[in-house]
């Protein structure tokens, strides 16, 4: 991927702003902050420790063309979809949408944070829900444990134990879905010939060789 | 012939067996009450859901939805898409006013969907239940089948995020939206004054920041027995998922003693109709309501 | 005067009828008022007793009316006999709201409106009906000084109103800084390009306009005499000399650019740094096409430096905004941004100023990519063929610099508003005792200029009074044209700081006043605040000492000296304020209904009892504007204050002669209230200047208090806001307290 | 019955706040013939309702008083209150103008000796206090109300409180038979000087105005502050009336804000800076206030002022915009951001949080002739067409006072070239 990067870095020398714009999903908007701060107060991760960067700084740094801090960041990684900071932004900035846009574009090129917890749960849900068109949840719950390795699975899977059990005896977990079955769509072959092409369609517009 | 009739988008949770089988459960009688008929959508697919932003990328997302707006516009023609999850009402009303928006967009879409042999006319409105329940239906009609309303039961209406924000529902403000109360009393019940009502719960980070979502989970649960709720009501799988299921790691972590059920509001308007507490899927809580268990078997 | 007919109308209306003893009230009317006529009624106002009123006067030969009922604020619509002399006697706010209503206080409050009937007639007495400006000029025609937006819009607007204009510009064509510009910042919806400068438009329509009469190339050499005859020099450069016959004057003469070779460390002076005015010129060289420097390099990167030399705490450069560069910088931005939206364009600012619909213009120029940082600059220094840009980023937090190939210093506007005659200190200033005190603070940066614009032939100086910076601004916000020079109005961003769309709102607005001013001139009527007074201030020549006080006070310059030194009265720039009758030590200066002996007459007519009566009196002196209504409002409140005060208004607290108050502690009264406006850099006077001339006159009568081995607390100087509703009475009957402790005044009786 | 006396060379002034009475007087000084039209049943506007003015922090009331004096002098301008304009028909210097007249029950006799206040026991709401607090339904307005006559509320007519009103007046003042008036007058040309209205702080979620008592407007504030309010002058908070000492001012309440208005209001800066000076004023050092804002735009001169108020260590300020407001245990507002300079999190207790509101133009919704042109906010913009009708004030942009009044100043003349023009062809 970090391929990707270099033919980036080069297309746009050093107009960060530009590669944003048209690269990262909803990009185009960033440069209409005001810096008035309504988003990184609206967050609800903003008040526990260890976030870096929030949306308006984050939207300040790319202007700053500060390339590396930003697609290195966590900060987009902490975002939890709350919308706050979108229906509050006095510029109408569809602020949640461009955090996620800068994370895609970020993971794209390979520069997300390696073992980002939340990028690794993204994969594993879409390639969960792809594979038959619906989510495994006993099979996205494993590969969640599992990320970090055997070791630390079974003991991430003995923390969450009460949880699961809790949720297996309100028939709300089936463990059989682990073993081959749960939902799945008919058409799945459809559905992935479908995404495969927008997966095309996409790398297409964008201007990026299909990964 | 029904009163209404939608083309109904479960959603991955809200499946046999799946960690929101019990709303299914709840929706599907509360639903016989009010005479609404929801026809599942032949082999609708997922969401998405936001969390899948990174590896989906844009249009593969918008896809997979307008897989479903075909499939609901070409079997169930005419009919508005009711979905009961938070997640899959946003992902789908997203994709809907970007595909209507964005010409460029619409044209890849329909061009990926003819791989698997759809394609998109008219893309139908899409509901949330609760907009079905007060919009098409309104309080009044929802009050009248009520048996057994929930006196002297103490509510806190957990609103969460995404059935209140981006899009929200009609006419409700995003920092104080009222609509969950008026369900609660309109079955009888009292709803409690809170300030955690629209507090995120962390939503899928619960499963990759499980700290920071669990720190924002006791706020709410907190926040609900200060101010003397018994049990929790959200609209929200998910919602009702974290804040439920990590209670006793919350526990562990802060030593705090909660027990609090989390029910749908589905749940609630079930046994208010006097639905069992089967027919209610209470028996799928895993902190189960004892009280209302004990209220549904009277 | 030969047939002066006096009447007294006592009204027993609002209670007055049964708190008060109407018949005693006649009697002393009667015999000591000594009116002709005499009448009660039971509701004066009524459309019968105006009618019983006017009657009087039309069969009755009534001349001089006495109203004994309620404050001359109220009921103006009702008691409006211009024909006659009217005074009031104020029974109801000034007496009975202020009482209780008990047996023991029920003499006092006698005493006291029995007082106030006195007053109103001995007063009367002394009035004559103003008869109006004789010396009046009756010229219509508007002279504007400066041919730039603001100058052609006052031109133009006034032409429309059907009057003759002579417009005044020192350079060779119109046009002024607009006409440097490239574009202007849009005055109109949709808020979001730069738009057509305007000048070609405005110029066309000047030539057009047969009512207008253009000067190039000129200077005025002399303005001489008042609103509605002021005669004005004209000097055409390698022309002949022209003179006009003037009815008023609007200032429109611009500012330039703080120099910016004062801001070294910003790169000012330097190759490839400009001001705003520089980058115009670049854009109208380029003329949409790529905009290039002077070593003819095409810009592909630009910083704005906004505040260059402007907010400055130091004092070292312009403490103030200016107001319109930041929408300048954007609208200059475009520029780059509309020939080629890859050039990397940077506003560094610290508070970015587009209010109304320039949020509009800020949003469209982010639009088109303009990058807008929080900064504040340190330092711009060469770097090859371009700049380094070092700068502060409050946003990120960090010392960071950055390169272009041009920077724009946003540097701000320094009025062309001529001689600060405050500064330079105004001749004969020393004769007088005012006017220490009067000069205002001079200005640190705004160099002080010494080529007058209007070279006025005014004993006070030959330009406008400055007010802060070195703008010609008013100090009133309900009257932001009031000049202190009558029928001369300032517009544009000489009077303030303002951008395009504000100069010609505020330019037309200066019209307006000066139409207005032109049409009361060639009536003899005042101009603002006392609109429409007749009366004017006429001096008993053969009584005069040549002091000068007069001519020095007076705050909008009315009075000249003739060649014999005496004092020159040019009614029509007269506000009538009533400062120079104030200030004369001989009391030769009065109005024909306001007078020395107007209001010493009412002194005198007070009844003052003997020591043993253990009741004072108080003479209270009231601006009519503040502390007047504030006493009434105070009495609608029924605020209860002393029965021993005895309240006059006065006109401006510079009016007041200090021969009242000796005249007052002469006879007897134990004490005096002086309540006038405050003063200083935020004075609150109406008269500008009245209240701070009129403290300092009478702060001297401490001497004559001691010369009289009078305790100086007997007069007492107050700062009185109309607000001080609450605060008055209380304040009243401290000092009535206090006169008790000292004790009565040994001079009663005599 | 109302009788006005009005010709093609009359001008219409709509709106007799600072504006509107500019223009009236400004024109009339100059000789022309002008009726003003008030929907209140007194003039002044809100200027009236404001405690002190920046940057001299002077009083309102004090240039309403040499405006009211100008007015009483001036025998060419006829004042109609409790007047709303309902339709305008013909053109530039010939309009025909249809205006509504509510009853004030009180004829030209009264006296306002207050007598009928005494005598009436029902209250209404204060609108003149931003109905912070109750009064008399037979009431004068404020203290210089002009004209100076009380006024009795509608709502008591037909009750016994309007017949003790009637009871009380010696002076057959009160006139419970009148009712509401059409009358239809003549104009050469129009100033539309409606002004403009405090945006609904309502609309603003996150603060919670109106669910939280100790969050209030700047307009309120101001009455909070000036002796003639509810308070007397003593800044109490509402939840409890105890003394507000730690104020938080909200900038850019609504304004700057694509979900509510898109323009910058200009005034509130300067209106918040001011405001800090009440705070230092009533409680000295104990005062603190804390100022929330994106840009201070305290524009020329001003900025003087600007630099006073930040030498003021009692003052501080926060660049940011509040994200939202809560409540705590004891009814204090909390604010919630990030101090954007340095990005520094904070969540600040207040004793009180006063929002600065906006500007909302009042001429939104009113139906005024086609000819009038108004912006993306609803401001009435010059008409390039130079039609007879001419925007002053507020109801043309948001301007403080200052800038209202040149604006008023400069609508008079484009009245008066159109009427004078009219003279001219009758002439």
């Amino acid at each position: 991927m970090s391929d990707l990067n270099q033919q980036m870095a080069v297309r746009y020398k050093n107009n960060f702003l530009k590669e944003i714009e048209e690269q990262a999903e909803m990009g185009n908007w960033v440069k209409m902050c005001m810096q008035c701060g309504v988003c990184s107060g609206s967050c609800p991760t903003n008040f526990h420790p260890g976030w870096e960067h929030p949306p308006q700084e984050i939207f300040m740094m790319i202007r700053a063309g500060k390339r590396d801090e930003v697609l290195n960041s966590q900060s987009m990684w902490m975002c939890t979809s709350c919308y706050n900071c979108y229906v509050r932004c006095p510029r109408k900035l569809p602020i949640t949408h461009i955090m996620h846009g800068i994370a895609e574009y970020a993971y794209r090129l390979g520069r997300a944070p390696k073992m980002q917890p939340t990028l690794h749960l993204s994969k594993a849900f879409w390639n969960n829900c792809t594979k038959n068109g619906r989510v495994n949840e006993v099979k996205l719950t494993q590969s969640l444990y599992f990320k970090d390795g055997l070791m630390a699975g079974i003991k991430m899977g003995l923390a969450m134990k009460d949880v699961a059990l809790g949720l297996v005896k309100a028939k709300r977990l089936n463990i059989m879905e682990a073993l081959g079955g749960g939902h799945k769509c008919k058409d799945v072959n459809g559905i992935h010939k479908m995404l495969a092409k927008a997966r095309e369609l996409e790398a297409k517009r964008k201007g990026r060789q299909p990964a | 012939m029904a009163r209404k009739e939608y083309a109904f988008y479960p959603g991955c949770s809200s499946q046999k067996g799946a960690s929101a089988s019990n709303y299914l459960t709840s929706v599907e009688s509360m639903c016989k009450t009010l005479d609404i008929k929801i026809t599942e959508i032949p082999d609708w697919n997922c969401c998405g859901a936001s969390i899948s932003y990174a590896e989906a990328g844009e249009l593969p997302r918008h896809v997979m939805n307008a897989r479903n707006f075909a499939l609901a516009e070409q079997h169930l023609p005419g009919q508005e898409i009711v979905a009961t999850c938070a997640a899959c009402w946003l992902g789908a009303r997203e994709s809907k006013e970007r595909l209507e928006h964005n010409s460029v967009l619409m044209a890849d879409t329909q061009e990926a969907l003819k791989e698997a042999g759809l394609s998109i006319k008219a893309i139908p409105e899409i509901k949330h239940m609760v907009e079905v329940l007060i919009e098409d239906l309104g309080y009044e009609e929802l009050a009248k089948p009520v048996k057994k309303p929930l006196a002297d039961m103490k509510f806190a209406g957990y609103v969460g995020c995404q059935t209140n924000r981006p899009f929200g529902i009609h006419g409700e403000s995003f920092e104080n939206p009222v609509y969950l109360d008026k369900l609660i009393e309109t079955v009888g019940g009292e709803a409690v004054p809170y300030d955690q009502k629209v507090t995120c719960c962390g939503g899928a980070l619960a499963f990759s920041e499980p700290d920071k979502a669990q720190a924002q989970i006791k706020d709410i649960i907190e926040s609900a027995y200060d101010n003397g709720a018994e049990m929790i009501v959200t609209p929200c799988p998910l919602c009702q998922a974290n804040v439920e299921v990590y209670q006793g790691q919350i526990n562990k972590k802060y030593g705090t003693k909660f027990n609090m059920p989390v029910l749908y509001y589905s749940q609630l308007m079930t046994i208010a109709y006097g639905g069992t507490a089967k027919e209610a899927g209470l028996d799928g809580n895993v902190i189960r309501a004892r009280k209302l268990e004990e209220f549904a078997s009277k | 005067m030969a047939d002066m007919k006096t009447a007294a109308y006592i009204c027993k209306g609002c209670e007055l009828g049964n708190r008060l003893d109407a018949k005693a009230l006649i009697q002393v009317a009667t015999k000591e008022g000594k009116m002709n006529l005499v009448r009660e009624h039971d509701f004066l106002c009524s459309t019968e007793g105006v009618a019983l009123i006017k009657n009087d006067i039309d069969n009755e030969g009534v001349t001089h009316i006495a109203i004994c009922a309620c404050s001359r604020r109220a009921k103006t619509e009702a008691f409006n006999f211009p024909t006659v002399a009217v005074s009031r006697a104020n029974l109801r706010e000034g007496v009975i709201w202020v009482r209780p209503d008990t047996d023991e206080a029920r003499e006092t409050t006698q005493e006291m409106a029995e007082d106030y009937v006195r007053m109103a007639c001995a007063e009367v007495k002394a009035m004559t009906v103003p008869s109006g400006n004789p010396n009046t000029g009756g010229v219509k025609t508007l002279m504007v000084v400066g041919g730039g937006i603001s100058g052609m819009t006052a031109a133009l607007e006034a032409s429309r109103a059907g009057y003759k204009v002579v417009l005044v510009e020192k350079s060779g064509a119109l046009g002024g800084w607009a006409a440097k510009l490239y574009k202007r910042i849009p005055t109109r919806e949709p808020f979001k390009a730069p738009e057509d400068n305007g000048v070609a438009d405005l110029i066309a329509q000047i030539e057009a306009d047969a009512n207008i009469k253009v000067y190039l190339n000129a200077t005025i050499a002399k303005t001489s005499g008042a609103p509605g005859r002021f005669k004005v020099e004209i000097v055409v450069e390698s022309g002949p000399q022209a003179t006009e016959d003037i009815g008023a004057i609007v200032q429109a003469t611009g500012f330039e650019l703080y120099d910016m070779n004062k801001l070294p460390h910003l790169g000012g002076g330097q190759a490839n740094v400009v001001d705003q005015a520089g980058l115009e010129a670049l854009a109208r060289a380029a003329n949409g096409g790529p905009i290039k420097r002077a070593d003819g390099k095409e810009v592909k990167s630009v910083v704005f430096v906004q505040c260059a030399g402007q907010r400055d705490a130091t004092g070292e450069h312009l403490q103030y905004c200016s107001g319109y560069c930041c929408n300048a910088s954007i609208k200059q931005a475009m520029y780059f941004k509309d020939s080629n939206p890859d050039i990397d364009t940077l506003i560094l600012y610290t508070d970015l100023r587009t209010p109304g619909n320039g949020e509009d213009f800020y949003r469209s120029a982010q639009n088109k990519g303009v990058i807008f940082s929080k900064g504040v600059v340190s330092q711009v220094v060469p770097n090859g063929n371009g700049l380094t840009v070092k700068f502060k980023d409050l946003i990120l937090d960090e010392e960071t610099e950055t390169e272009a190939d041009l920077v724009v210093l946003a540097t701000g506007a320094v009025p062309n508003s001529g001689v600060n005659i405050e500064a330079v200190a105004a001749p004969a200033a020393e004769e007088s005792e005012g006017e220490g005190e009067a000069a205002s603070a001079a200005l640190p940066v705004a160099e002080v200029k010494t080529i007058s614009i209007l070279n006025l032939d005014y004993r006070q100086g030959p330009d406008l009074p400055q007010f802060k910076h070195g703008f010609t601004d008013s100090h009133f916000i309900c009257f932001p044209y009031e000049t202190r020079r009558t029928g001369i109005y300032a517009a544009g961003p000489v009077r303030r700081p303002m951008d395009t769309a504000q100069a010609i709102e505020d330019a037309t607005g200066a019209a307006m006043k000066a139409i207005q001013a032109m049409e009361n001139a060639g009536l003899g009527r005042a101009a603002h605040p006392r609109a429409g007074d007749l009366s004017f201030p006429t001096a008993r020549l053969e009584g005069c000492t040549q002091c000068k006080r007069c001519t020095v006070e007076c705050p909008f310059g009315a009075i000249d000296e003739d060649e014999k030194r005496y004092p020159l009265f040019n009614e029509s720039r007269c506000r009538r304020c009533g400062t120079c009758m104030g200030a004369c030590p001989v009391r030769v200066i009065s109005f024909e209904n306001y007078s020395v002996n107007t209001v010493g007459a009412q002194i005198k007519a007070v009844d003052i009892p003997d020591e043993f009566s253990e009741k004072p009196r108080i003479l209270i002196l009231a601006c009519e504007n503040d502390a007047y209504p504030a006493l009434d409002m105070a009495a609608m409140n029924r605020y209860e204050y002393s029965a021993f005060v005895r309240a006059i208004p006065v006109r401006c607290l510079g009016s007041v002669n200090t021969i009242w108050i000796t005249d007052a502690l002469n006879s007897g009264y134990d004490g005096v209230m002086l309540m006038g406006c405050k003063h200083g850099e935020e004075y609150q006077c109406h008269f500008v200047k009245g209240s701070e001339l009129g403290r300092y006159r009478l702060s001297k009568v401490g001497d004559t208090l001691k010369s009289m081995n009078l305790e100086t607390e007997r007069v007492l100087d107050m700062e009185v806001a109309i607000t001080d509703i609450e605060t008055l009475p209380k304040r009243i009957n401290e000092y009535a307290a206090k006169i008790m402790e000292i004790g009565f005044s040994p001079f009663k009786g005599f | 019955m109302t009788s006005v006396v009005a010709t093609n060379q009359t001008i219409l002034v709509v709106g007799g706040g600072i504006s509107g009475m500019t223009a009236a007087l400004e024109a009339a000084e100059t000789g022309k013939q002008v009726v003003l039209v008030e929907k209140n049943p007194y003039l002044g506007g809100r200027t009236a309702q404001l405690y002190r003015y920046f940057p001299k922090m002077c009083h309102p009331t004090c240039g309403l008083e040499i405006n009211l004096r100008r007015l009483k002098a001036n025998p060419r301008i006829q004042v109609l209150t409790l007047a709303e304009v309902t339709g305008i028909s013909g053109s530039k210097g010939d309009y025909t103008v249809n205006v509504k007249i509510a009853p004030r029950f009180v004829n030209e006799n009264c006296t306002a000796c207050g007598e009928c206040a005494k005598a009436v026991t029902a209250e209404i709401d204060d609108a003149f206090n931003y109905n912070l607090g109750k009064i008399k339904a037979a009431y004068l307005p404020h203290a210089m109300a002009y004209p100076q006559r009380y006024v009795l509320d509608p709502s008591i007519i037909g009750t016994a409180d309007a017949e003790k009103a009637r009871a009380a007046c010696k002076y057959n003042a009160i006139d419970l038979n009148q009712k509401e008036e059409q009358v239809s007058l003549k104009a050469g040309a129009i100033v539309w000087a409606t002004g403009w209205q405090p945006y609904d702080a309502e609309k603003i979620t996150p603060y919670r105005y109106g669910e939280f008592p100790n969050v209030i407007t700047n307009v309120e504030f101001e009455r909070l502050a000036d002796p003639h309010g509810p308070t007397g002058g003593k800044i109490l908070r509402p939840s409890d009336g105890k003394e507000a000492k730690n104020i938080a001012f909200i900038q850019c309440a609504g304004s700057r804000d694509e979900n509510h208005l898109r323009h910058c209001s200009r005034f509130c800066c300067m209106g918040s800076l001011k405001q800090t000076h009440y705070v230092q004023e009533k409680y000295g050092d104990e005062g603190k206030s804390t100022i929330y804002y994106i840009d201070i735009r305290a524009i020329d001169r001003f900025e003087d002022f600007y630099a006073k108020v930040k030498a003021n260590p009692n003052v501080s300020f926060v660049k940011s915009k509040v994200a939202r407001i809560s409540q705590d245990k004891d009814g204090n507002p909390v604010c919630w951001g990030v101090n954007t300079e340095g990005y520094k999190r904070y969540s600040n207790t207040h004793d009180l949080v006063v929002l600065a509101v906006g500007m909302e133009p009042a001429v939104k919704g009113v139906d005024i002739p086609a000819e009038v042109m108004s912006d993306s906010s609803g401001f009435i913009m010059a008409d390039p067409k130079n039609a007879g009708i001419f925007g002053a004030g507020c109801a043309t942009n948001a301007l403080d006072v200052n800038r209202a009044v040149q604006s008023a100043t400069a609508a008079a003349l484009r009245a008066i070239q159109v009427v004078n023009k009219v003279a001219r062809a009758e002439a």
